[in-house]
């Protein structure tokens, strides 16, 4: 197994930390309470795409449900705030499996289809069950998420209670990429043939994989709801699925930082350019472009050869 | 186009705007922009409210919540401004309330829906009528004319969503039968399925909620299927734009409106011409395109915070105070009266009943 | 029955879309996700030369269609060949950028606004059995039918229809045999651009067009493509007026609000069913 | 020990084998004919891929004729392929992974908390040992498009070796090397076989499968025309005809 990149995690610790200390501008917290969310969602279909390549632009849908999942529940049922972050895991998981097992034998273009089909279904159905999800005008008064008695109704605590995930989150990455694992995910990526003829079941392995991904991403979506306090379908649709499948591949598909380094870009981006809206879609587009065209690994790549030629010879 | 007036004098009004400027809401969002610019540039040549100049500060929502969360937290924060204007769509609007009302900043959205201010909060305000006004003028025409069943076919967006929840509401009140409820996306193509449907249930009155291209597609298609039963829209298509799109086929069409679209054919004494005529004066000198209902909500909002300043000062919570108390302010909506429990302050003769005559509009009360 | 006609509208339209993804599609392997914006592009051309400028409809057509042309050869020169790791999903990705771009030129072009162009044919409505058509939509079926019909003919039978075609399957088999690739690539992206220039141009008045119609429209015409079988125009042809069909059958039955989703439904089933559309020839992959 | 009864497989009205029957045991076995004789379909076949119209497929006397591929893997049936499938975006040691770790049922959750020190160490001795036998060492860091054919061709065998499998199936081993590198690969298989593990090999270079092979079959267009000793198979006319066509037309 690899050694663990205890610079990169120590790096992430300081950064939020300092970050948390020096900034009291909860403009900017926001900002990289967004980052955080994207990034997870980012890294999540990273390793769904980059490493074990099942291309999903559906994955806004397993977002909406651990939303939708909370909203409801706490709007309409009165439920704890913790056991609806569970129960839309375990409807994400079970609707993943659902969708995912027939789904997954698919592949390319066709698989990319029936996951964005998927997705369509899902923001349908969340603009259409108004009576529950509050239909395209939104579901407002989700309650504020308390921890241990420790309400998190402000920028600052919420800042706090997800960069404690977030960083949760980028230790469990960093250890799963240097285990076997992530090797066993590149090698279905690359040659299902091989890998089956070694013993992976590639199938059982695809779709454990597709779940495990939907559980988390529908964790961050339960999170979000408690954060942003009112959802709606807007948040949850293909745009979504489209932006953090770019933050993947501008990030760096295949390498464990990849999610995080698109989303802290692709979000942080636009805040930098607002006074241009006119251009700002086409500023987006040209930087997306430079990005995929001359640096194919993405910006991973750019730091990879950095650190290769610089720091390690 | 830099939108930030940071003139040199001690410009230390801080006013921010929320706008969905590009997205599929940018119809919206661009007219509102444009009217606060012009509504500031004039103020700040009269020096301002008793002279302090006012800094504008305009961001783009995209018409997504986290992005008008995110705006709103910047202005707030970052350029420390005393009021918000805006968004421009229900469900932005209802995702920064919460903040708004936490963080003590006055509000004055330019959506629509009732849901906004209702339940009442200190800090939240907003100028566009309600869809219900729009629903009983329309229920009003519809009883003296002795309808009975009608069809009702609404967007999926924000707009027709409360639009739908108010016309089946009201029907209860108006007694009238809903023999159809039927839907379509700002995005589709043809319609005419859903209208046959709606056809065939023989309604006495068919009424289409929504907003942008779709309604137009609509109205070509009712004309497609000569449909010829009294069709009546919502006052989202209340503008020059829809005459253009739907052509021939937006003849005959009902649809309740502020006095701004017919202002040249209000009498002279009608109170509210003189506004009117001025506004879509230097509204269409400045930018040569149509003035749009949409664009008077941002009007205004700006003048309520306007009397607001001039009444409280700068204090965030004085100036909430002084808007919820403007009585008899003749805007282009309306004539607002704010109140302890209705922070949008019109009531239904805001609106008038007009109606599509070859390519012009015309007073049908 | 006229959710039938309305289906056939709306299929028409996510035909020839759909054509316009299967031919890049049959000879370069991507799906162009920047088609979406060809057919914006065309649609705001043709509003530019018939009301701006006040162009008879012919000359309108034919400057829409020039320029698209060199739209498509400007994509695939500039863009597409200079792509350093040319992988699938690079190129598809550089295809998405690129959609970006185009959308926000054209917003800032053509404002955000719909804008209305008239219709090519004197707008009168056809009444047929238990339901009408407009004169429009028949001219949008009709230029349908006829696209496919050239296409497949071209692709079948012409020497540079047959060039495309081995091109796809097999690059550098191709190139030995003296087929010029690139040029080949090029014509392809130029021929999809004038396709999408083509959709947009004859479908604008009815559906007048706006900056943010390419998503939908992309979406609808690569489910089709995906519907009646990657690559094959007949295919691409019968899955635009299947999927027109399904949508507008489920407005009728349903409440209307759910019918996109029943028809990704519907097209969900066919994929699991047959995993390569129902006119798409199984890829025989190499062991 | 592997023996095929009646195996028939046909796509589509093309018959790629029709009742292909026979078995193998110990040592070096060899499986020749022409071109399109159906080989590969064969490895395919026995390997799990596909599956056989009729007819059964036994190993160490239990049924595989529909199991999964993985599943036969864990069985102790690993292969190599006819073009090269090695992972490129790893480097050829972590190639061998591939080969390895299936076989130890690695539990997830001590693989991701780094609790298997001892699986590792178990892991890469065996890894050391294999290409101590390949000797292809030098080349481990290497990634698989960096190292030359030879090499690769090594590693693949290395890797279908590291499991220690009761039997390898080689496909065209010998092709695309030069004679040093046929000659230094025959060694090697040698050694294999000497280890007891079973080799049956699809190869067309004769003098490669003369001087390894115990016990030849020939096919052609999908039939068993013969079997036996390298040297009976060798006078055989059939073979001689599938080969070299019919020499008194």
């Amino acid at each position: 197994m690899k050694k663990l990149n205890l610079f990169y995690l120590s790096f992430l610790a300081i950064v939020i930390v300092l970050f948390y200390i020096f900034v009291d501008n909860q403009f900017y917290k926001s900002i990289l309470i967004y980052i955080m969310i994207n990034a997870i969602n980012a890294s999540m279909l990273n390793i769904l795409f980059g490493y074990t390549g099942v291309i999903s632009l559906g994955q806004a849908a397993f977002y909406g449900i651990g939303a939708y999942t909370t909203g409801i529940l706490t709007v309409h049922f009165g439920c704890n705030p913790l056991l609806t972050i569970l129960i839309g895991i375990l409807i994400a998981s079970f609707v993943a499996f659902l969708v995912g097992y027939p789904t997954l034998k698919l592949h390319g273009h066709y698989l990319a289809m029936a996951t964005l089909g998927f997705g369509m279904i899902l923001y349908i159905f969340f603009n259409e069950f108004s009576n529950y999800t509050g239909g395209p005008s939104g579901l407002v008064g989700i309650p504020k998420l308390s921890l241990f008695g420790f309400g998190l109704d402000n920028e600052d605590k919420f800042y706090v209670f997800i960069s404690i995930y977030f960083f949760i989150f980028s230790i469990l990455l960093e250890l799963f990429d240097k285990s076997y694992m992530s090797y066993k995910l590149k090698f279905i990526k690359e040659s299902e043939f091989a890998s089956k003829s070694f013993g992976v079941n590639v199938s059982r392995v695809k779709l454990i994989v597709f779940v495990l991904v939907a559980a988390v991403t529908s964790l961050t979506g339960s999170i979000f709801a408690f954060y942003s306090g009112f959802i709606s379908p807007v948040s949850f649709n293909l745009k979504y699925s489209i932006d953090i499948f770019i933050m993947a591949t501008v990030g760096g598909l295949g390498s464990i930082v990849g999610g995080t380094l698109g989303a802290t870009m692709l979000t942080a981006f636009p805040e930098l350019i607002t006074n241009f809206e006119d251009y700002e879609m086409i500023i987006y587009g040209t930087l997306l472009l430079i990005i995929i065209m001359f640096f194919p690994q993405g910006i991973a790549g750019i730091f990879k050869k950095f650190w290769g030629r610089y720091v390690k010879s | 186009m830099v939108l930030v007036f940071t003139t040199v004098a001690l410009a230390d009004i801080k006013l921010g705007a929320i706008f969905s400027i590009t997205g599929p809401a940018s119809y919206l969002g661009l007219p509102e922009k444009q009217t606060l610019e012009m509504l500031v540039e004039e103020l700040n040549k009269k020096n301002g409210i008793n002279g302090e100049k006012i800094d504008l500060i305009i961001y783009d929502d995209k018409g997504e919540d986290a992005e008008a969360r995110k705006k709103f937290l910047r202005l707030v924060q970052n350029d420390k401004v005393i009021a918000v204007i805006g968004p421009s769509r229900t469900g932005t609007s209802l995702a920064i309330k919460e903040l708004a009302q936490e963080m003590g900043i006055p509000l004055i959205s330019v959506a629509a829906s009732k849901t906004i201010v209702y339940p009442v909060q200190k800090y939240i305000f907003k100028t566009p009528q309600s869809d219900e006004q729009a629903v009983e003028k329309i229920y009003d025409y519809l009883k003296k004319n002795g309808k009975k069943k009608i069809a009702i076919i609404t967007s999926q967006d924000g707009f027709g969503d409360t639009g739908r929840n108010a016309l089946i509401a009201e029907a209860k009140n108006y007694e009238l039968e809903v023999v159809a409820d039927e839907r379509f996306k700002d995005t589709d193509k043809d319609m005419t399925s859903q209208l046959s449907k709606i056809a065939a249930k023989k309604p006495d009155a068919v009424i289409c909620w929504g907003v942008g291209p779709a309604p137009a597609v609509i109205a070509k298609n009712y004309k497609q299927l000569n449909m010829n039963i009294p069709l009546f829209m919502s006052h989202g298509v209340a503008s020059k734009k829809f005459i253009e799109l739907a052509g021939a086929a937006a003849d005959g069409i009902y649809l309740p409106a502020g006095r701004l679209v017919v202002v040249d054919k209000l009498p002279d004494s009608d109170k509210y011409k003189p506004i009117l005529m001025a506004y879509k004066k230097s509204f269409e000198a400045k930018f040569n395109s149509h003035v749009s209902p949409f664009g008077g909500y941002a009007y205004d909002a700006f003048h309520l915070f306007k009397m607001a300043v001039e009444k409280a000062g700068k204090d965030k919570a004085k100036i909430a105070d002084a808007l919820q108390n403007v009585k008899g302010f003749v805007g282009v909506t309306g004539v607002f009266n704010m109140s302890k429990d209705d922070h949008n302050g019109l009531g239904k003769e805001s609106f008038m009943m007009i109606r599509i005559k070859n390519g012009e509009w015309e007073i049908a009360e | 029955m006229q959710f039938l006609y309305s289906g056939i509208t709306s299929g028409s339209i996510y035909a020839l879309v759909a054509i316009g993804f299967n031919i890049i599609y049959n000879t370069t392997g991507l799906i162009n996700f920047a088609q979406g914006e060809f057919v914006v592009l065309g649609g705001m051309l043709m509003y530019t030369t018939l009301t701006m400028f006040g162009l008879n409809i012919f000359s309108a057509f034919l400057i829409t269609f020039i320029l698209m042309f060199l739209v498509g050869i400007l994509f695939e020169r500039v863009f597409l060949r200079y792509v350093r790791l040319k992988t699938e999903i690079n190129l598809i990705t550089v295809t998405i950028a690129l959609a970006i771009i185009l959308r926000g030129i054209a917003m800032m072009i053509w404002g955000r606004d719909s804008l209305a162009v008239p219709s090519y044919v004197e707008e009168k409505t056809v009444l047929l059995v238990g339901g009408s058509i407009t004169s429009q939509s028949l001219v949008v079926i009709v230029v349908c039918f006829f696209t496919a019909i050239v296409l497949s003919t071209f692709f079948k039978y012409t020497k540079y229809g047959k060039a495309f075609r081995a091109c796809h399957d097999d690059q550098v088999a191709s190139t030995i045999c003296g087929i010029d690739v690139n040029l080949i690539r090029m014509l392809s992206f130029a021929i999809a651009s004038f396709l999408g220039a083509l959709a947009g141009a004859i479908v604008a008045p009815i559906t007048f067009v706006t900056y943010t119609d390419g998503v939908m429209s992309g979406l609808k015409g690569f489910s089709a493509a995906i519907l009646g079988g990657l690559g094959s125009f007949w295919g691409g042809l019968f899955g635009g007026f299947l999927l027109g069909v399904i949508e507008g059958f489920f407005a009728f039955i349903l409440p209307s609000g759910f019918k996109d989703a029943f028809a990704f439904i519907i097209l969900l089933l066919i994929l699991f069913v047959k995993p390569s559309g129902l006119f798409g020839k199984k890829k025989a992959v190499r062991v | 020990m592997l023996s095929l009864r009646d195996i028939s497989i046909s796509f589509g009205g093309l018959k790629a084998l029709t009742d292909v029957t026979f078995s193998i045991d110990d040592g070096i076995n060899a499986l020749i004919g022409p071109n399109g004789a159906g080989k590969t379909t064969l490895f395919n076949v026995i390997s799990g891929f596909l599956k056989p119209d009729n007819g059964t497929v036994v190993f160490n006397n239990k049924d595989i004729t529909f199991r999964e591929p993985y599943e036969i893997f864990s069985m102790g049936i690993s292969r190599t392929f006819q073009n090269l499938n090695l992972i490129k975006d790893v480097t050829l040691r972590e190639n061998l992974y591939l080969g390895v770790f299936e076989k130890e049922k690695p539990s997830f959750l001590k693989d991701i908390l780094r609790l298997n020190k001892r699986l590792w160490e178990k892991v890469n001795k065996k890894i050391e040992d294999v290409m101590d036998l390949t000797n292809v060492s030098k080349w481990q860091h290497l990634k698989p498009d960096s190292a030359p054919y030879g090499v690769l061709k090594n590693f693949e065998l290395a890797r279908a070796l590291i499991s220690n499998p009761d039997l390898i199936l080689l496909d065209e081993p010998a092709a695309g090397l030069n004679n040093a590198e046929k000659e230094n690969l025959g060694l090697i298989i040698d050694k294999i076989a000497g280890m007891g593990i079973r080799i049956l090999m699809v190869e067309h270079d004769m003098s490669f499968v003369s001087s390894l092979a115990k016990y030849v079959v020939c096919l052609n267009f999908g039939k068993v025309i013969a079997m036996g000793t390298y040297t009976e198979i060798r006078q055989n006319k059939e073979v001689i005809k599938a080969y070299l066509g019919d020499t008194d037309a």
